[in-house]
């Protein structure tokens, strides 16, 4: 069941009136402007076990993305489609907050929202995936390692998703007398697009993006929306317990738009470099 | 298979698959204090989501370590019957019932004084007897009012209602087959008279005017939906009173 | 693991003492007589999406039974014969004592006493669900999910359960080529009879028949008989921590199988209605 | 079919599947005091069935807030090894476990005088290494000799057997492949002193003539079985003098 | 997670003294010399149900074992061998201390190392428990219950293990037309070797074989070791917190593949008797 | 199939799949001070592994009944990451998970004094993010290492190194294909100036002669190991200084 959380009031009181003050003055603790992203490095092939994987660092939020990719039975009702499956995990590693366990709410929005800008972009083509349509497809899993947590979890594991996908090698799989056979050759993966996620919190009537730690603890809301190639928008999440006006949405959009196209650019890089 | 989706899904006549408009609400039926037991409830008919919500609170919290000195905890439960969905749903929780717990806590939150009970817990049950599309935002409509019943202070209520896009059309109300079908599905969650949005999801393809225009139609309906809150709520508490006004 | 229930003893005892007192006058505290039911009202068809479903309200407490046909494989040692597959949730909304999540021990002898009630009288024809012996059968799931709860939860689920079954329309499965299809028709299903449960609470030496949740608090022993349409026993569980004399048992199978008649009769009409 | 039953379960001169005859007990044997760290023990022979049964307490209760002011609290576990079936039992706990362990409790309870230990805990732990029909039964019979040996008060052992139906025929306590292939099934635990039934459960078609007379066959075996238990104890505790008196 | 365990430090530093100082005079508590196993009963054929079966009796521990055999499919990776799948549960009778649940860590310890001497040894030989390759196998369980808890409890398990499995009986499955069928004759298994462990425990520097509660809860560390027939060591696990020398480890080896052998000559005589 | 292995594993000039000697290690990368939110921290290359420990503690227990009044738990979780292994790994803790998490722990504690920090805890978080054989001792060293960049009170490192046959030969630091086609494999972990064994396991056959060897060699490679520990650790504290004699 979904439940508010705690936190000591004092400190938390306190620690918003500093960031509030800070903000009166358009300053962000970090010395940030309101719309700069932290420094943004992505490694890419760290894992050689996998098909393709990541290391984002954003600022001191680093998330590993790894995609393994087998044959499996296709979802019921997508018969002709290959599967994605998406999992995230912050690692107990991440901060002294997280407890080892099965994935708590915060961690299935996560990487709920991050499957939800790959599978609405329609990122992967899933049509080119299927091999035996209705019995046998290519499954596609892309599992997420929070390694640490300071903030904004959900733009550095979307980057490392991508940059994971965009990079990685499928095998080719071959169908020999009704089966299925691993032909040991490998092809890039069918990519149509590249889909960037821009989160913002809103603390007052502030709204700042790329959050760190110390500002979604101060945050009253949180939104996140993400734009594929051409400019479009495929998925948003509003998130936290407070409101965004019409107006901050509608601006926010814009920048989500703008910055989002500043991401891509830096991701694409990865592929021809 | 584009113009066999157009044609179905809305067709030359701007006539959608269950023969609304594109500016067409389902229709909605709320009937507040359902549930005996429960502080407070609500059932709500939203097209053909059957969905019933219960509020038991402010009450003690358990364990007690999870209390607030200074504020009430709000908790949520979204849970579907197994006997709501086309195919058996599975008891358990599943992934999405958990995300949707989350959404749908965090934008009732913001219309409750949760600052007036403090260390208490309000639990809010959502259980979706019949599941069609668009059962979070009915959820939240029914939740609102669930709480309203229970007494508990608030500053608005929260109503929902998505939005969506058929090809280049944004269309009221998105229903199951439009969900699935469809191109975008974006639920919205609005509190009227502060002007304030609490939740906000997309699912699909919108253009940046496109979006716009989806926005503004999903508050739209939020807006239609709360004269039924409304209704609701005064049928129960003044029931009396209208029937003689309508009399008079 | 099972354990014996605690609550609070200073009002434990004063309402016992109430509820004796009451009953040492020949009275229930809401005034009933012994043997008499609760007002019953039974709603069939609530769910267009389950193949059949009722809503029952015995009193305040309120039970939602529905009806799911698919296919799927026969139990072992039963290959020949449809799977019928009974649940029950005592939902949050109920009381504010449930907790949200797995089934308690209560919430299981609840199911389990409903299903042997079903299953022993061969309501349900079970021999005529097979479609592929061994392989596929019907697959008929029905859930229950309680609303409100006032006490005598098990006949209420009970009382959904057949009135769910009865009234229901099961798909028409056809093989074709070795494959089972849906051929969009539905048929009544093949039902052979009507259990009908019927519970008592024994308070010191009182036997009440249709519980409230009040009486259940105060009650030392339960006991549950189910009889079907041609009066004979089918199914009996007594519950709780007290006994029951040879004598008071003998003589509640003959109240059972009186009220059960009754409560057959108006579940009859569902069907003719 | 029909036919091929009787045939099989209960020939033509009222013989039963395993020999007996429709009035007979299978073989039983209890050996009490057979765990070394339990506070009280015993192990049943009853058919096939293969149980053990340890009783921990009068205890401290973990976790605290479980105690009860008034009275103990009394668990019990029933469990199946995962070799004591036909095909492999899953270790983890079924319902039917579930359900057996609380009509077990349930039915042990009015026999114990729980209010002589308040805040304490009293556990009993049921363990089935080979399940022949009557589990349940056997298992009750082990743990009320245990709780005996464990030195908890009580008013009254606990004796269980079951009687069932095979076509006509009110038969005692009921195997394994007549639980399966037979008509009726009812377990049946009773205070033979107190003449009190402490368990009734019935799975399958009975008569109301036919329940009177299983019922009070049930009941027969429970006496029968109250006297093994009852020289299971004496041979634990007065060993010594009985074989002397024999001698004597 | 794994956890280092907690008590009351002041009986514990009690007991841990009178430990000590016994030993300090060359004593066990028990009064048995260093390097004496207790009494040692094993009865086998218990459970009829069983394939085969075994009670062990090591002092006042004591264990049972039982052996199903059933068809299944291969392992991955292992598609031509029979699957050995083996459990074991400290049953709550077991002691005071155990609760009933899931298998904590220690639990499965005990059942992996008593796994890997029967796996390493390749007691069993797997390859003869191939049916149809790559599809159908031999599955064998061994499931173990500890019924009473009086320390080295791997060694008394792994005993009833081997036990069990030295006098079990297997079905003699056959292919019918592509289908595996029970024939409904019984074969010895194929038995290659006999694994036997052997675990000590370190107090101080004192090396004591066969512990019981009482040294346990005193040891610094804990060492088993399994030999098979040949003498050869097969499977090793150090257990514990403490650490051991070099030269307390070979020690060690010498006096496991002694007493080994012991034990082996007493499990042998189960076949012939 | 045996010539074939032989062949595979290890040629006719002692050169084993991977290139190396039976005496080598595999090449060893240690970082220390990589993940900024733990208290310490380490990330090995161990051949193929990729493994990443971060120490949280001493901190306050939770729940605090767990808290020892004399000295602090230590806890550890061993974790593979889903794409650590050739298969996706299923994320849910396995038994093998289990089991190593335990005897890492096992392993450490020797070399802690942990009655430095009574009723507080140490976390040791082990995550594979790539694994090859070993794991588990690649995964000690940087325990080990990540431990002493905590600050927490040592006797020694940690160093811990396998060894194994392959045929008739003794071979140091078993590779992937080696542990899963070799004849044995035993990890060893050592505190190298104690002397003293903390880890030692085994799978598969060794004589008693082979026994010897093969915990000598596993041993020589932990003195090896230890050796990079130091460096690891001394790179990170005195990194300025060890370039400035560098280049002196």
């Amino acid at each position: 069941m979904s439940s508010s959380k705690r936190s000591t009031i004092i400190v938390e009181q306190l620690r918003k009136q500093q960031m509030l003050e800070a903000l009166s003055r358009g300053k962000r603790l970090d010395g940030r402007d309101y719309d700069l992203y932290r420094n943004l490095e992505i490694e890419v092939g760290i894992i050689d076990k996998a098909s393709g994987s990541a290391k984002v660092k954003l600022g001191n939020t680093e998330v590993i993305a790894g995609v393994k990719v087998e044959t499996g039975e296709p979802f019921e009702g997508l018969e002709n489609k290959g599967a994605l499956i998406m999992s995230a995990e912050v690692l107990p590693t991440a901060s002294p907050h997280v407890e080892p366990g099965p994935p708590d709410e915060d961690a299935i929005e996560l990487s709920r929202v991050v499957d939800r800008g790959i599978r609405e972009s329609e990122m992967l083509d899933l049509d080119k995936l299927a091999l035996i349509p209705g019995k046998t497809v290519y499954t596609v899993f892309v599992d997420c390692s929070i390694i640490n947590s300071d903030g904004n979890l959900l733009d550095a594991t979307s980057y490392a998703v991508v940059a994971a996908l965009l990079t990685s090698k499928f095998p080719v799989y071959e169908i020999q007398e009704d089966k299925v056979v691993n032909t040991g050759k490998t092809m890039p993966p069918p990519i149509t697009t590249i889909p960037i996620s821009i989160t913002a919190v809103k603390i007052g009537e502030s709204v700042l993006i790329d959050p760190t730690t110390e500002e979604e603890a101060c945050m009253d809301a949180r939104i996140t929306m993400t734009t594929q190639s051409d400019g479009s928008i495929v998925a948003v999440q509003k998130g936290f317990t407070g409101p965004f006006s019409i107006n901050q949405i509608v601006e926010f959009s814009e920048i989500a738009r703008i910055k989002g196209e500043e991401i891509r650019s830096k991701i694409k890089e990865l592929n021809s470099g | 298979m584009y113009s066999l989706k157009e044609l179905t899904l809305l067709d030359e006549n701007g006539i959608r698959s269950d023969g609304r408009g594109i500016n067409d609400l389902r229709s909605i039926k709320i009937t507040v204090g359902v549930v005996k037991n429960a502080d407070g409830s609500a059932f709500i008919e939203f097209g053909k989501n059957k969905i019933i919500v219960a509020v038991y609170g402010p009450r003690e919290v358990h364990p007690k370590h999870m209390a607030l000195p200074d504020r009430c905890v709000l908790r949520c439960r979204y849970h579907m019957s197994p006997f709501s969905t086309d195919t058996r749903k599975n008891p358990a929780p599943s992934r999405r019932e958990v995300e949707i717990s989350k959404v749908m806590r965090e934008s009732l939150e913001p219309s409750l004084i949760l600052s007036d009970y403090p260390r208490a817990v309000i639990d809010v049950f959502v259980e979706v007897l019949q599941a069609d599309g668009g059962s979070r935002c009915a959820g939240i409509n029914a939740a609102s009012v669930a709480l309203a019943d229970a007494g508990i202070n608030m500053r608005d209520l929260v109503s929902a209602c998505a939005a969506g896009r058929i090809a280049d059309n944004i269309v009221l109300d998105v229903n199951d087959l439009e969900d699935k079908e469809g191109d975008a599905d974006m639920p919205v969650a609005y509190m009227p008279n502060l002007e304030q949005v609490t939740l906000l999801q997309l699912d699909g393809k919108l253009t940046t005017t496109q979006f716009n225009e989806c926005l503004n139609k999903a508050i739209t309906g939020c807006k239609a939906v709360y004269e039924i809150q409304k209704d609701a709520l005064m049928k129960k508490y003044f029931g009396n009173e209208m029937e003689l006004k309508e009399e008079a």
